[in-house]
């Protein structure tokens, strides 16, 4: 072990982004050397209206910190309308996760383009920062109880 | 050991000129000066410099800032922010020119005889003191220790001035002035310097 | 049957081995569920690397393969291909991506070791779902369609046309040719464009396996690789192209004359026009907006003296669909708005004038007939050329639009040529990076320009002294100098940047490309794939890439059309099987999904009470799985399985 | 300030139903020469008048350019940069003051153009300034560098106001460009020679007056004419007038009240025809 990391609260979150917008972006990012923290672990899907709110509550319940949801922009969705979908469903799940008691920042959706490398690496830095300020999510203790 | 105190020196002044420039939002942007002269053209002064605002950049590059700050180009800027507004690569020059001017006082480096950090010095001396300016104080006193004579040449402008309503002899102190001496104290306590944006 | 997996995981050089622990992740890995091999390489897309792999699989009989090595984007065919070469279904193959979203990314070699380690068991607990699929071969059509009639597109179109594949090549004015049927002469060598444009845009009209569609475009896009299904919509002529033969009377005979956009203004032309005497197709067109029978109900004199009966004010607007297999998207630029720099005066000063209409003006059978003139019909005395009007800007375009440096060395050139005037050309740097482009640079420096190094602040007509008065005064510094000059001018011409098209937003839609930060279409890889995009069989040329000068944008048209040809040569494409399918036994009939599906890939079958995937139709966004309130729908190789498969192994 | 442009902006201003009411015990906004000797406690006397304005919860209005552009800036660097933000407010709170950055900083010219309006100010007039040929000198720094308000370069909200009330803005394309005035007293001879472009640009385009906005400018421009005209050997005779005046005088009110019989190059040639025909 470290000595050092690990008093400083190093947040867990799982990011769902669609191959063609976010996943491009968080490549050009890398392809860029942009440096951001490394606390998203990214998983591909084709279209962020794949993503079920049960991944979300799965990952929230299993551990995670926080989730983010990065796809293509409005109106620029490879299957012309899968985030638009994403938005509403992500109203629902936002109104229920406020029900658990699970604060807003800890569950994002956000848009990036395949040119936006910075944009995503700026937008993982702000939610690392803000989880990390939040703590833990300890669902376990606080939801689940 | 004199080039390697002007080498110390140069280098204390280039770590408060970055800090205090980066603390400006957008103020790194000064690394990214393509060289491209808009700022010299654009300003209304620069025939009259001893370096152009785009050789002040290109100095700063050089490690030759003291050379800039003993210059009377910091002192030429009017604050017209033509070269801010025009700038290709949206370097604030204005505010860099301001930064200089506060280097220079800070360091004593200004010119023998430059008029304008005196202007600046009581300016604040009069504001700190009354929390507004009195105009006739201001111009006085400033003639008194740059050019005792000009008073003379000044009094029949003075007087037509007075005659029309135009100046006012007594300064006005602000209730607030113990408001305002408290917050200026805190700021001096806080550091000269506002310092980089931290995160 | 217990998986046998094995993980790889690639140094990539010191691309990942610097900022990640390449063994601890191995060893990490090695002692992870079922993983019965796992190595770290220093090039596992090399060769010996993927030889190493295959023979794994055939020595240690491995059912599953994990790389951990660059984003799928670069080498997820590599890799799939290889396990296949060793009999191993190329899906149960999975790639970790830890060099562009973990190693390059940080600096803490800690942290990045053990994110690199999540993202790695993630992908090994995610390949134990992972299911043998077969890809879908569907046949590929060999027509292709190609939007933008310019350099790049007249050149890709031709090459494709010869090698006996069908093209519909969409223009959306009257005429193909681009800018390039608009400039005079060419740099660096001078020629002329016409003389080595027109001879093309000659072959694309007369040969017989192009399909101009001009005075067209296309308003939607559909279909996958090789099944394209493009709309087009041609704007009425009123002129039928069947019968004109191009001998003008009509144009000699109309009596409106209005301004010519191709002269920028600067020239007249008649209200059925062609936009210049070269035009391809010929056929002119009638401008609707002031033909004094579409705006005043008299005249006709056209229909009277046309000899073939072509004039047919009935015509509308109409739609055809076409079917290809791959599209060529050549759309090209817009040249910057001049007057958005107020200090340059454009619109305010009548002399201020943008590089494009200096071409107009020097052009032979331009409006002046090739005369460098001013307004007042005076030949100028001195002329100023501006560079990087718009470009290298914050306020505008930040990039530098690569054509400039070197056109205003032409006009330079033209000026002096024609001309007795004085030549100033105000640069921040000469770019001149291309064969032959710094001799023409050394060339115009033997000929007497002066050149002043800096941007030019401000163009003004306040003048400070008599040699002053009645002149354009550029403001410059000359910054070799650090003089702050006033040059007094009869004329100024603005090199104007080159910009993404106002309608690129809309195209980018229509054919789903992606746009860079600049707003011109995003290329697949900017090295190694950049006239593909992210689309399969969608290819880009030209300009509206980004700028570029006519060889670079030929080279494209070229480069596109190979990679058109080499994809219609397969004869058959693949599709990716990331399909949706529907469990009939769990489907409740909700028909929720249905009205979420953008292809309507999902039908009702009415007797059995479920809905039904047309899988040829699906494109495999998920959107219908995640939707599913019955969990009856699954996409391959994205299943539900598999991907809360990796969402627990990241939180574990 | 300048009594003439502070009565007539008063008079104007109620007149057109502006709620203007003095900041209470204003200080010094930190422009210019001060912000170049301390940079924070520039920003620190600004934010005291924008705190006490919003404990008013009142737009601060200014009539001088300098004191829109540090009051402005002040607001931008709060609104962009966290850390400038805590600075600010610990500092403030040792004098138990606060700002949230709530206030609007607006110049009056702004306020009478675009909130109240041309039918507003026309319906104001008594006596059109017709044909009076103006000169509309912005200076710099209303629309330098936020151009928030107008165009940075070329603004046109002076020239429409000026048409508003009959007179003509005569074509002036150093309208936005440095009269010189900070610099006068430090280095009068490059402050005299950008007054003299003003005035001989004016002249070339049959000015009769100009018409000016801010304090220091007016004060450079009329106060030091003769200087010019005796270091250029030039003969300008142009009077300045502040936009309040103008206006002023279009809705009725006296020269005594406007103050235009104080200004150092008379006015009373260039106004009397207009005057005298109009009524």
């Amino acid at each position: 072990m470290v000595i050092g990391l690990s008093t400083r609260f190093e947040p867990k979150i799982v990011g769902f982004l669609c191959r063609w917008c976010a996943y491009t972006g968080a490549d050009l990012a890398g392809t860029s050397r942009i440096k951001y923290p490394p606390n998203v672990t990214p998983i591909r899907v084709n279209c962020s209206g794949r993503v079920d709110p049960t991944f979300v509550l799965k990952a929230l319940a299993s551990g995670a910190d926080g989730v983010l949801i990065a796809g293509c922009h409005p109106g620029d969705c490879h299957y012309t309308s899968g985030n638009v979908k994403t938005i509403r469903r992500f109203k629902l799940l936002q109104r229920m996760l406020n029900q658990f008691g699970v604060e807003k920042e800890r569950v994002r959706l956000e848009w990036v383009s395949a040119s936006e490398g910075e944009r995503y690496a700026r937008i993982v830095e702000s939610m690392t920062k803000e989880i990390r300020s939040l703590g833990p999510l300890e669902w376990k203790t606080k939801v689940e109880a | 050991m004199l080039a390697e105190r002007a080498d110390r020196r140069e280098h204390l002044l280039r770590d408060v000129f970055l800090q205090d420039i980066y603390a400006i939002p957008g103020g790194e942007k000064i690394k990214e000066c393509i060289q491209c002269g808009t700022c010299s053209a654009s300003c209304p002064t620069s025939y009259a410099m001893d370096y152009t605002p785009r050789e002040v950049i290109a100095a700063f590059r050089a490690g030759l800032l003291d050379r800039v700050l003993k210059s009377n180009t910091i002192w030429l800027c009017a604050s017209c922010y033509y070269c801010t507004v025009r700038c290709p690569s949206g370097i604030k020059l204005t505010d860099i020119m301001y930064e200089l001017k506060r280097l220079a006082i800070e360091f004593d480096l200004a010119q023998e005889g430059a008029k304008a950090p005196v202007v600046s010095k009581l300016f604040v001396d009069n504001v700190n003191k009354n929390g507004r300016v009195s105009e006739a104080g201001l111009v006085s006193k400033f003639l008194l220790k740059t050019n005792p004579l000009g008073i003379l040449k000044m009094v029949p402008r003075a007087i037509k001035l007075l005659i029309r309503g135009r100046m006012q002899l007594i300064p006005h102190r602000i209730e607030g002035i113990a408001e305002v001496e408290k917050c200026l104290a805190a700021a001096a306590s806080l550091g000269l310097h506002p310092g980089p944006s931290e995160e | 049957m217990v998986e046998k997996i094995g993980v790889y995981i690639c140094h990539c050089g010191t691309n990942i081995a610097r900022t990640v622990d390449c063994k601890a992740v191995a060893g990490y890995a090695l002692g992870l569920p079922n993983v019965v091999v796992a190595r770290d390489y220093l090039y596992t897309c090399s060769d010996p690397g993927q030889e190493m792999i295959k023979n794994d699989i055939r020595e240690s009989g491995l059912t599953r393969v994990v790389v951990a090595s660059c984003s799928p984007l670069m080498h997820e065919t590599t890799f799939r291909r290889a396990v296949a070469d060793a009999g191993l279904n190329p899906f149960l193959f999975q790639m970790a991506n830890i060099r562009e979203q973990c190693s390059w990314i940080s600096e803490n070699r800690e942290l990045a070791t053990t994110r690199a380690k999540a993202i790695v068991g993630a992908a090994v607990m995610r390949v134990e779902f992972n299911e043998p699929l077969e890809v879908q071969k569907v046949p590929m059509n060999p027509n292709v369609l190609i939007v933008g009639g310019g350099i790049a597109g007249i050149e890709a179109a031709l090459q494709i046309a010869d090698s006996g594949k069908r093209v519909y090549l969409v223009e959306k004015e009257p005429t193909i040719g681009g800018y390039m049927a608009r400039f005079d002469k060419t740099f660096p060598t001078l020629d002329c464009a016409a003389c080595i444009l027109t001879p093309k845009m000659v072959s694309v009209g007369q040969h017989p396996n192009i399909e101009l569609l001009s005075y067209s475009d296309v308003t939607d896009f559909s279909g996958y690789v090789g099944n394209f299904t493009a709309r087009i919509r041609r704007r009425p002529r009123y002129v039928d192209e069947e019968k004109c033969t191009g001998c003008g009377q009509c144009e000699q005979k109309c009596p409106l004359s209005v301004l010519s956009e191709f002269d920028c203004g600067l020239g007249k032309r008649k209200a059925i026009y062609r936009p210049f005497p070269q035009a391809v197709p010929s056929t002119p067109v009638i401008d609707r907006e002031h033909c004094l029978f579409f705006t005043k109900g008299v005249c006709r004199v056209c229909e009277k003296f046309c000899p073939r009966g072509a004039i047919n004010f009935e015509q509308k607007e109409r739609f055809i669909d076409v079917q290809v297999g791959s599209a060529i998207i050549a759309t090209g630029f817009d040249l910057f708005d001049a007057s958005r720099v107020k200090e340059y005066g454009y619109g305010k000063f009548p002399n201020v004038i943008t590089s494009l209409e200096f071409e107009r003006l020097t052009h032979a059978s331009g409006p002046t007939v090739g005369k460098i003139v001013l307004k007042n019909g005076r030949t100028p005395e001195s002329v100023a050329v501006v560079h990087c009007v718009g470009s290298r800007d914050n306020n505008y375009n930040e990039y530098c639009s690569r054509v400039c440096c070197m056109y205003s060395l032409k006009i330079a050139h033209l000026v002096r040529e024609k001309t007795d005037a004085k030549v100033y050309e105000f640069y921040i740097d000469m770019r001149a990076a291309g064969k032959g482009y710094e001799e023409f640079y050394k060339r115009l420096l033997r000929e007497d320009v002066t050149f002043s190094r800096g941007r030019v602040a401000e163009i003004t007509d306040v003048a400070q002294n008599s040699s002053e008065n009645g002149k354009l005064i550029v403001v410059a510094e000359d910054t070799l100098l650090s003089i702050v000059k006033r040059i007094p001018v009869d004329m100024v011409i603005l090199s104007v940047g080159l910009e993404a098209r106002r309608d690129a937003l809309q195209v980018a839609h229509i054919f789903r490309i992606s746009r860079s930060k600049d707003g011109f279409f995003l290329e697949k890889h900017p090295k190694l794939a950049p006239v593909s995009t992210a689309g399969d069989g969608i290819f880009i040329a030209g300009s509206c890439q980004g700028p570029k000068d006519i060889p670079d944008s030929v080279a494209q048209g070229a480069a596109a059309a190979a990679n058109v040809l080499s994809l219609i040569d397969r004869k058959e494409v693949e599709l990716e099987p990331t399909i949706a399918l529907i469990d009939e036994d769990s489907c409740s009939g909700c028909k929720i999904c249905i009205g979420l599906c953008p292809y309507n890939a999902i039908s009702f079958d009415e007797p059995s009470g479920h809905a039904v995937i047309t899988g040829a139709l699906c494109k495999g966004c998920g959107v219908c799985v995640a939707a599913c309130p019955s969990g009856a729908i699954e996409q391959q190789n994205f299943t539900n399985r598999q991907l809360t498969a990796e969402v627990e192994a990241i939180c574990a | 300030m300048n009594k003439a442009y502070d009565r007539s902006a008063r008079l104007v201003s109620r007149l057109l139903n502006i709620d203007l009411a003095e900041l209470d015990d204003w200080n010094c906004c930190g422009a210019s020469a001060y912000i170049s000797i301390h940079e924070l406690k520039a920003h620190l006397l600004s934010a005291r008048n924008l705190s006490i304005a919003e404990k008013k919860k009142k737009d601060l209005v200014v009539v001088c350019p300098a004191c829109f552009t540090t009051l402005s800036k002040t607001n931008h660097y709060l609104a962009e940069d966290r850390k400038f933000r805590r600075t600010i407010s610990t500092a403030l709170k040792s004098a138990n003051l606060e700002y949230w950055g709530g206030v609007k900083v607006r110049h009056l010219l702004d306020v009478i153009v675009k909130d109240i309006g041309e039918n507003e100010v026309k319906s104001r007039v008594k006596r059109k300034l017709s044909g009076l040929r103006v000169a509309p000198y912005y200076g710099c720094q209303l629309t330098r560098p936020f151009g928030e308000v107008d165009d940075t370069q070329f603004p046109m909200m002076l020239d429409t106001l000026l048409s508003w009330i009959g007179a003509q803005p005569v074509s002036f394309p150093l309208k936005a460009k440095c009269c010189g005035g900070l610099l006068m007293m430090t280095s009068e001879e490059v402050a005299l020679g950008l007054n003299k472009n003003l005035l001989d640009c004016a002249a070339q385009n049959g000015a009769e007056c100009i018409a000016t906005i801010c304090p220091l400018c007016h004060m450079n421009i009329e106060t030091y004419q003769g200087d010019v005209n005796k270091r250029f050997g030039t003969n300008f005779h142009i009077p300045a007038l502040y936009f309040t005046q103008l206006m002023g005088l279009a809705f009725g009110f006296s020269r005594k009240e406007l103050g235009i019989d104080e200004e150092m190059v008379s006015s009373r040639v260039a106004l009397e025809k207009y005057l005298e025909a109009a009524s």
